[in-house]
């Protein structure tokens, strides 16, 4: 498996697949969406190894490619997996399938060019997940908008022309500022190791003076913060869950939203550590207010899926909070609620897809009483609602607990303010759920209403197992997670202590200080997974 | 030991809500009654072979500790599934499974006719899963892990008929309330991992005396939040408003988790981590004065209450104070004591009140009933027994740890709470005396054909209190869609409700001589010297002379028979009395039957605020402010681009004039340089 | 002998007459006319240049810039009598069709 | 420094002269053509052009690595010559597929269409060739005399003419302030020669004669309008929309980047010491030209009419990467110049497509629901557009890459990097509506006819796979654009 290029092969194949289905006959509804659930099974299928072939324990990225992209600039294509990359993968690939299968009933025109669209956004986001150079980062990460803008444009509801356009201008914003400091970056790499490079490697051990990296990470920051989405940047969200069709808004909660916290988790804390510790405690104020205010609004809110959309504010405020905490108990509790809001926000999503499809509103007062027609379909709902609220026992109370955990160590009164989020987070999905499932049937047309099909079952069947896998027995995530986690932490907190004398002896020119430096990075090619 | 010891309790309860769940609707009534009854009944067996292990050993290892698995470790930070027998948790478990089981027969009589059956055995099961591992967890977070478990079969089965409203909003506000106690709890954990860097009870005892400087700041408020925890499970103030409505839920549920089991696990916690509050005073003052805080207010609101589960209802919140000011004065054995005591007397009570419910075709307020002692003479007279038990009327179970509980209060200098548990004594004895003679005695009041029994007003009670408080949980009948509809006359329950009954009112009577103590024999009780190797021997042995001890007998003997007195002159003799009083103290009594108005001080300082902010922050923050300037700058771009489009005016003369201009310009911008 | 800056002076006054003529004028010809009026001016500097300098360079652009000038009148012409055909007018200020 | 013109005439001249000799023959064989009877819609000019197009690339391409000096140093033969010639003939080569199904719809003369369009890229080649002011003043005046007959060219129709008199005047009246300042650059310099400019400026600083500075401004002046930077920019919108598609298309292309070839060349070669000190003023016209042009193009509902203004935009970017100034300034701009060709003639190649018989559907609304109509036609836009709003897979991302790289290295110009990336955020926008037109809306009334051609069609592929391929392997053309800068004469 080693010397086949595995991950170019599991960032290309759906691109591969999305465009043999694009050209497919458009009437042809079975074979197209036949091909397309099998296309992202094989995905999934061949992105396991994932799970067991990355060893945890060994430093530096594993299957590592090297290819030269642009010799003139030093762009490399350059791709590598960690523990932390590696199981944001696997929760895309898996995901991307649970969308395609859930969304066979739910798209009647176009479906061809639909499931075109989702597995090239899949292929995006393993790329920008894979990557290693910063320009081919930012390529994918641009290119990773066109398809999700498109599936809300194309397939959303009324508005969804704004809320495509406001989606793609509000991440655009962020990233293009992104460039500028990718491109200082860059400069200051040639200016001081002489080679140009975009190698993210090299950009790890560049001496940066902790002046200078102030107003790069806030660059870098915005751009990771709008895709977070941190509390003031977050007016997108709402507007784009709410039109987007279930597979779309499903991928969107799972997998988008965690590009901001892995930006931040591979770039933006990494490289510029001194410009963090200044700015952390605003970081993490913002996040906390987020996960109170993402409680307090989800709490009013009418439509379905705005509550879940503002729940994921809540939640991903969680993410952040722990990855500003520090410590190896934060880092690790943001990583499980990555992956528990992926899966149990995405579930949510199928959960209120499920009923849209059948009754074509998604307004809360327009159900209720379900339990007694639909009780299948209550029960799943019940467990994920469970999952979302953080039950012990299920997957969200593990991250939860441990972001608290970590936030408590860093300062008593993060967890403090942010555990009132857990009592807020009880209240509106309890309150939703009393009015959606329990009390006697209030509408006509609820009565109607079909229980979940075979397919449909199949879809929640993993996601129950993987809800109670995360929160019995964590340990196998834990296990994967941590020694990347930790590398992330140390190499922040050496370079901050590294920056910070070299700031003090600042007296010397850059370049005469560091005799030894230019040689290390010299030679990228070869030293493959050197720290 | 080949058979495994502990983790199997908790496993048999969860195997039949699989089983339950997997083959429910192929089992049938009979089937899923016997699954459930019978696994309860297993856990109960395996749990006395295992306290018969733990006695069989010697007073200092007592203690069985078995480890399932790591459930996850972070750094230094670990925690894993395992499971600790000691005799704290024996008493625990033993009571937990033992009323259980009776609960789970019981019930299978009571909702033989409910559509829900099996799901109904799901739930009640589950919550034996969550209750046995919050017992036996051997720490903090797998005991929040049956903790929180616990309030959602609370939730689940408070609203159980979810058809009714006000069912599925008690069970919504039981979780909230549930909810922000553990906010509480889990906070307080946090305290005690980030300093002692664990959650093990055995390591977190062992190290905190030197890592916590005793009657410290830290260790006070990590107390005072386990504390806020304790209040919202076991409904103290200012967190007890859940339990009365709570009472939505069937009857047998009130049993379990409202009477006998759930609302103790906060006792349980403040006695397990008694370590932790021995060396906070601060909190333990705060936990006395709480407990008899609750103890007196819930008393008097049960003494005007008309529902007789919601007599039940404030009784236990009151009977829960006694538990936590006994803690608070440091007699946490005592505590633990009237844990088991109340659990046996309260849950016959509930079990009592539910067959007179069903026997009355689902008719709960008292003043439609009367005259049952001669139609229902088993829950008659398990009922009284019970009532006496409660009252506190020696040799029943109730004297014993209640007078111990007084008596160590008094021991200890706690003279206001201890007079404030005499008052709440009397009252107690007064109320559930109203109940019995309300319910049992006089006439009937409601006719025999059957049918629902329609009001006609007793003279007795025309007393002012018609105005039914908002939430209208006290109607006449609820009217859940599932009431039995059979007319008939009122009879006797069946066997399989009967005969619980009469065992825990064995229990009611001899489940307090287990814990006679110094007056009678030399030394510890038999209770005491069985939570010694845990609760420890500590600073609260105090020694009363034998003179006071019986004087402080008597004392509580006399004012719970003045309290029957008084119910009987009032409820059964002169009606008169009780009208009288009515007139005199009207708006004392309304306070009260109003439970002073607390449900509605939450909904206008909480939940209303709260409600009415994130309407406002959702569309005038967000969609005005934020998004106001999201669109503002699009907006304010169209609008140059309108005015940039003015300027390309289409005249050729326009055109050359702005490039003369832009020459004129650079002219300008040079020259001037 | 004139002094140079004399006939510098002279280009600079046409080349402004030149330049005021295509702002102020309201006829496409007249418009045209001021354009040559430029050109010419600017003849006029390359010559007195070319005679400050000894050398004949600036002479043979002068030859250059009128030829072109003349190729520029051929199609400025051929546009303004298509334009007049089509609109009956050669008033700048009343074509306007597009803008915005 | 006195260049002494070389005597001999060697074989490579001929070579070197090749695409200059083809396409004047070509011009005057199409119009003698004419004499001869042709059949109905025979598209005998289509063939001569492209066969002049391939031949003098072809030629130029045989003697790339030489560097001569031709017509006494008039004209000059280096890499920068064969990058823009090269360039210039792709650009007509596209131009003559674009219009020929395009012409004969709209019922415009083939031959001297044709003749014009090789006239106007002999224009813009000696333009992108010349090493002296005169020249560069003849290339100037070929190629606009060619483009203003071209725009004018449907006679017929009044926005045709309005745009063509538009373009005229003010394309003279733009000439007329070049000529003035070659006049006083002549005066303070002694000499035309670029080099000898050069030299000369070397040694005496620009501030000490206010004729040298008046020259220079003059000069930029008249380029400043040809590159339709921001002051002068006001003829684009409204000549680009008048003029036929086909003729749009490659002005926008063509015309542009000869203006920047000649002021890249004037530049680097005379005026270098002079650009030094423009660099906050350059700055500031790049950052008004992007500013005007994408905030006015964002309701536009013609499309013509947007990639008007998105052109000024661009020429936005690139004179920020003149104000970067040096060799790698101009290497970016030469980049980002063949890129932004590529990708803008692919619009127009669809645009032309657009509208049955002598009929122009260009408007935004025209295009609705076209993309699920036309799946190929929709992608080649949509892919168009995303590279002009500089998306990454597109060559256009890598354009602003490159330029924004260089421009970052100059504290002072970080201010117009970052004014240039939120330009590109905006111009996103009506970017996309474009896109939303094509796929997120229903047509209105009976959908928009479509007049497929071959040639046309081949166009949209070509320019296609450029935008594609220089977006995913910039590194051939980035060499490219290195070399030609670096190895000026």
């Amino acid at each position: 498996m080693a010397q086949l290029p595995w991950l170019s092969l599991l960032v290309f194949f759906p691109l591969a697949a999305a465009i043999l289905v694009a050209i497919m006959p458009a009437n042809a509804h079975k074979p197209i969406r036949w091909w397309a659930t099998i296309a992202a099974l094989a995905e999934f299928v061949f992105s396991l190894p994932l799970w067991w072939r990355v060893i945890p324990g060994q430093a530096g990225f594993q299957f590592e490619e090297k290819l030269d992209w642009i010799p003139v600039l030093g762009a490399q294509y350059h791709l590598g997996v960690d523990g932390v990359s590696g199981l944001l993968a696997l929760l895309t690939t898996f995901t991307t399938l649970i969308a395609i299968i859930g969304a066979w009933t739910s798209v009647e025109k176009r479906s061809r060019e639909f499931f075109a669209l989702v597995l090239a956004l899949e292929a995006g986001m393993l790329g920008t997940f894979f990557c290693l150079d910063l320009l081919l980062f930012y390529v994918f990460w641009e290119a990773m908008l066109i398809p999700m803008y498109l599936l809300i444009g194309v397939w959303g509801g009324q508005r969804r022309v704004y809320a495509a356009v406001k989606f793609f201008l509000y991440t655009m914003a962020g990233s293009v500022l992104m460039l500028v400091a990718i491109l200082s970056l860059w400069f200051l790499q040639k200016q001081y190791s002489g080679i140009p490079t975009f190698d993210l490697q090299a950009f790890y051990q560049l001496p940066l003076a902790p002046s200078r990296q102030l107003w790069m990470f806030l660059a870098f920051a915005f751009a990771f913060a709008i895709k977070v989405p941190m509390f003031p940047l977050h007016t997108w969200l709402p507007d784009a869950h709410v039109e987007a069709p279930t597979a779309g808004s499903v991928i969107l909660a799972a997998v988008l939203l965690k590009m901001g916290t892995y930006g931040f988790l591979r770039f933006a804390m990494p490289l510029f550590p001194n410009a963090l510790e200044v700015c952390a405690p605003y970081i993490a104020w913002l996040a906390i207010i987020g996960i109170v205010y993402g409680a307090l609004v989800a709490m009013v809110q009418p439509d379905m899926k705005k509550l879940v959309a503002y729940s994921s504010v809540s939640h991903m405020g969680f993410v952040v909070l722990g990855l500003m905490a520090m410590n190896s108990q934060g880092f690790a509790g943001s990583m499980m609620t990555m992956l528990n809001h992926g899966v149990s926000t995405g579930a949510l999503f199928l959960l209120v897809g499920v009923i849209y499809e059948r009754r074509h509103t998604r307004k809360i007062a327009d159900f209720g009483g379900l339990w007694t027609v639909i009780p299948v379909y209550s029960v799943i709902f019940l467990v994920v609602m469970l999952s979302s609220v953080g039950l012990p026992g299920t997957n969200g109370f593990i991250g939860e607990f441990l972001v608290l955990l970590g936030a408590f160590k860093h300062s008593v009164w993060w967890a403090v303010v942010a555990a009132t989020g857990v009592i807020l987070s009880a209240c509106y999905m309890l309150w939703m759920f009393q009015r959606v499932v329990f009390g006697p049937v209030t509408h006509e047309e609820n009565r109607k209403l079909t229980d979940l099909s075979f397919r449909e079952r199949l879809v929640f069947a993993p996601l129950l197992v993987l809800i109670f896998w995360m929160g019995v027995a964590p340990q196998p995530f834990l296990d994967r997670m941590q020694p990347a986690l930790d590398r992330v932490l140390q190499m922040t907190n050496d370079r901050a202590q590294m920056m910070a004398q070299a700031d003090a002896t600042a007296t010397a020119p850059l370049a005469s200080r560091l005799p030894a430096a230019p040689a290390a990075v010299s030679v990228p090619a070869e030293q493959g997974g050197a720290r | 030991m080949n058979l495994p010891m502990l983790w199997i309790i908790p496993a048999l309860p969860l195997a039949a809500v699989a089983l339950n769940m997997l083959f429910g609707d192929r089992l049938g009534k009979k089937g899923t009654a016997f699954l459930a009854c019978g696994a309860v009944g297993l856990a109960f067996a395996f749990a006395v072979r295992a306290v018969l292990t733990l006695a069989g050993r010697s007073e200092e290892e007592r203690q069985i500790v078995e480890t399932a698995w790591t459930w996850f470790r972070v750094g230094d930070f670990s925690v894993d599934v395992s499971f600790l027998l000691d005799p704290l948790s024996a008493i625990m478990v033993l009571v937990v499974t033992g009323v259980g089981f009776l609960i789970h027969v019981y019930s299978t009589g009571y909702m033989a006719e409910d559509p829900s059956f099996r799901r109904f055995f799901l739930y009640l099961n589950l919550f034996m899963f969550a209750m046995l591992t919050l017992v036996l967890a051997d720490n903090y977070l797998l005991m929040f892990v049956g903790w929180e478990g616990v309030g959602l079969c609370s939730y689940l089965l408070i609203g159980f008929w979810y058809e009714k409203q006000s069912a599925t909003d008690a069970g919504k506000k039981a979780f909230i309330v549930n909810r922000i106690g553990d906010f509480g709890f889990l906070l307080g954990v946090m305290f005690l991992i980030a300093w002692t860097g664990s959650v093990n009870f055995e390591r977190v005892f062992a190290s905190a005396p030197h890592l916590f400087t005793a009657g410290g700041s830290i260790i006070t408020i990590a107390t005072l939040l386990m504390f806020l925890g304790a209040t919202g499970k076991s409904a103290q103030i200012p967190l007890y408003v859940w339990l009365p409505d709570a009472m939505e839920g069937p009857t047998p549920v009130s049993a379990l988790i409202h009477a006998a089991t759930m609302v103790t696990a906060g006792v349980y916690m403040v006695v397990r981590s008694h370590v932790l509050f021995e060396m906070a005073p601060v909190t333990l003052e705060v936990i006395a004065i709480v407990g008899a805080a609750t103890a007196l207010m819930a008393a008097t609101i049960g003494l005007v209450q008309n529902d007789i589960k919601r007599v039940l209802a404030y009784s236990t919140v009151s009977q829960l104070g006694y538990m936590f000011f006994a803690c608070g004065v440091g007699a946490f054995g005592a505590g633990i004591f009237h844990v088991m005591t109340h659990a046996f007397f309260k849950a016959l009570l509930f079990l009592g009140a539910g067959s007179v419910i069903y026997g009355m075709h689902h008719e709960q307020d008292m003043r439609k009933m009367g005259g049952l002692a001669t139609k229902m003479p088993v829950t008659h007279a398990t009922m009284l027994i019970a009532t006496i038990a409660i009252a506190g009327i020696p040799p029943f179970a109730g004297f014993w740890s209640k007078d111990e509980i007084l008596a160590k209060a008094f021991a200890t200098g706690h003279y206001g709470i201890f007079a404030a548990g005499l008052l709440g004594a009397v009252m107690t004895a007064f109320y559930m005396f109203r109940l019995y003679v309300l319910t049992f005695q006089g006439k009937a009041r409601f006719d025999e054909s059957g049918g629902h029994a329609h009001a006609h007003a007793h003279a007795a009670d025309a007393h002012g209190a018609h105005a039914h408080d908002a939430h209208g949980h006290a109607a006449a009948h609820d009217d859940h869609g599932h009431d039995h509809g059979h007319g008939g006359p009122v009879k006797e329950s069946p066997w399989n409700m009967t005969v619980p009954l009469s065992v825990l009112a064995v229990l009611s009577v001899i489940g307090g001589w287990v814990g006679i103590g110094k007056p009678f024999i030399e030394g510890e009780s038999w209770m005491g010297r069985w939570l010694e190797p845990v609760l420890g021997s500590g600073p609260h042995v105090h020694h009363l002379a034998v003179s006071t001890e019986f004087g402080l007998m008597g004392l509580s003997v006399a004012i719970a028979a003045f309290g029957i007195f008084m119910a009987f002159r009032a409820y059964l003799q002169q009606p008169s009395i009780a009208t009288a009083m009515h007139e005199r103290f009207g708006g004392v009594h309304r306070a009260l039957y109003n439970k002073y108005w607390v449900d509605e001080f939450y909904d206008a300082i909480a939940v209303n605020p709260i409600y009415q902010a994130s309407m406002r922050l959702w569309r005038f923050w967000d969609e005005k402010v934020v998004d106001g300037t999201v669109n503002g700058v699009g907006y304010f771009l169209e609008g140059v681009s309108a005015l940039l489009r003015l300027f390309q005016t289409g005249y050729v003369g326009t055109y050359a004039l702005f490039i003369a201009l832009g020459v004129l310009a650079l002219f300008l911008h040079f020259l001037r340089s | 002998m004139i002094p140079t800056e004399w006939v510098l002076a002279l280009s600079a006054v046409l080349f402004t007459i030149g330049v005021v003529g295509v702002l102020v004028r309201r006829n496409a010809l007249v418009i045209f006319m001021s354009i040559e009026l430029m050109l010419n001016a600017a003849n006029l500097a390359f010559v007195a240049f070319a005679r400050q300098q000894q050398s004949l360079d600036g002479q043979i652009f002068v030859f250059f810039v009128m030829t072109v000038a003349a190729a520029e009148v051929a199609v400025g012409l051929a546009i303004i009598v298509n334009l007049f055909r089509l609109r009956e007018t050669v008033f700048v200020d009343e074509i306007n069709l597009l803008k915005g | 420094m006195n260049i002494v013109p070389q005597p001999t005439f060697l074989a490579l001249d001929w070579w070197a002269l090749g695409p200059v000799i083809a396409l004047t023959v070509g011009a005057i064989l199409l119009l003698l053509l004419e004499f001869l009877p042709q059949r109905a819609n025979g598209n005998r000019g289509g063939i001569v052009s492209l066969l002049t197009f391939l031949f003098s690339g072809y030629a130029v391409w045989r003697v790339a690595g030489e560097k001569r000096e031709l017509f006494g140093g008039m004209f000059v033969h280096d890499p920068m010559t064969v990058f823009f010639t090269m360039l210039f003939c792709s650009v007509g080569l596209l131009a003559t597929l674009m219009s020929w199904d395009y012409v004969k719809r709209t019922k415009i003369n083939q031959a001297e269409y044709y003749a014009l369009l090789l006239s106007s890229v002999l224009g813009m080649i000696v333009m992108a060739a010349s090493n002296d002011l005169i020249t560069v003043f003849l290339g100037l005046e070929l190629m606009s005399l060619a483009l203003y007959v071209m725009v004018g060219f449907r006679r017929s129709r009044l926005e045709s003419n309005e745009a063509a008199l538009k373009y005229f005047l003010l394309g003279a009246f733009a000439s007329g302030f070049l000529l003035y300042g070659i006049a006083l650059l002549y005066g303070a310099t002694g000499t035309t020669n670029l080099a000898m400019i050069g030299a000369f400026l070397a040694d005496t600083p620009l501030s000490t004669n206010p004729m040298l500075l008046m020259g220079s401004l003059l000069v930029f002046v008249g380029f400043g309008f040809k590159v339709a930077a921001a002051p002068f920019h006001m003829w684009t919108p409204d000549v680009y929309e008048g003029a036929p598609t086909s003729v749009t298309g490659f002005m926008s292309a063509g015309a542009k980047a000869a203006g920047f070839a000649a002021l890249l060349r004037v530049a680097l070669r005379a005026l270098g010491p002079v650009m030094a000190d423009w660099t906050q003023m350059l700055a500031v016209i790049a950052f008004l030209t992007m500013t005007v042009g994408n905030v006015t193009a964002l309701l536009q509902g013609n499309l013509k009419r947007m990639l008007a203004y998105s052109s000024i935009a661009h020429a936005g970017y690139i004179l920020v990467a003149v104000a970067a100034g040096g060799p790698e300034g101009a290497s970016a701009a030469v980049f980002y110049l063949a890129t932004y060709s590529f990708m803008n003639i692919g619009a127009f190649a669809v645009l032309t497509m657009l509208g049955k018989g002598r009929e122009e559907r260009v408007l935004m609304s025209d295009l609705q629901g076209l993309g699920f109509r036309e799946p190929l036609l929709g992608l080649a836009l949509t892919a168009f557009m995303l590279s002009l709003a500089g998306i990454p897979p597109m060559a256009g991302f890598m354009g602003k890459l490159y330029i924004f790289g260089e421009a970052v290295k100059h504290p002072q110009l970080l201010w117009v990097v970052i004014a240039g990336v939120l330009n590109s955020v905006v111009s996103v926008y009506y970017y996309l509506r474009v896109t939303v037109a094509l796929y997120m809306k229903e047509p209105e009334g009976e959908p928009v006819g479509i007049s497929w051609g071959a040639p046309a069609v081949v166009a949209i592929v070509l320019t296609l796979a450029a935008t594609l391929y220089f977006g995913l392997q910039a590194q051939g053309l980035w060499i490219q654009a290195q070399n030609s800068v670096m190895g000026l004469l």
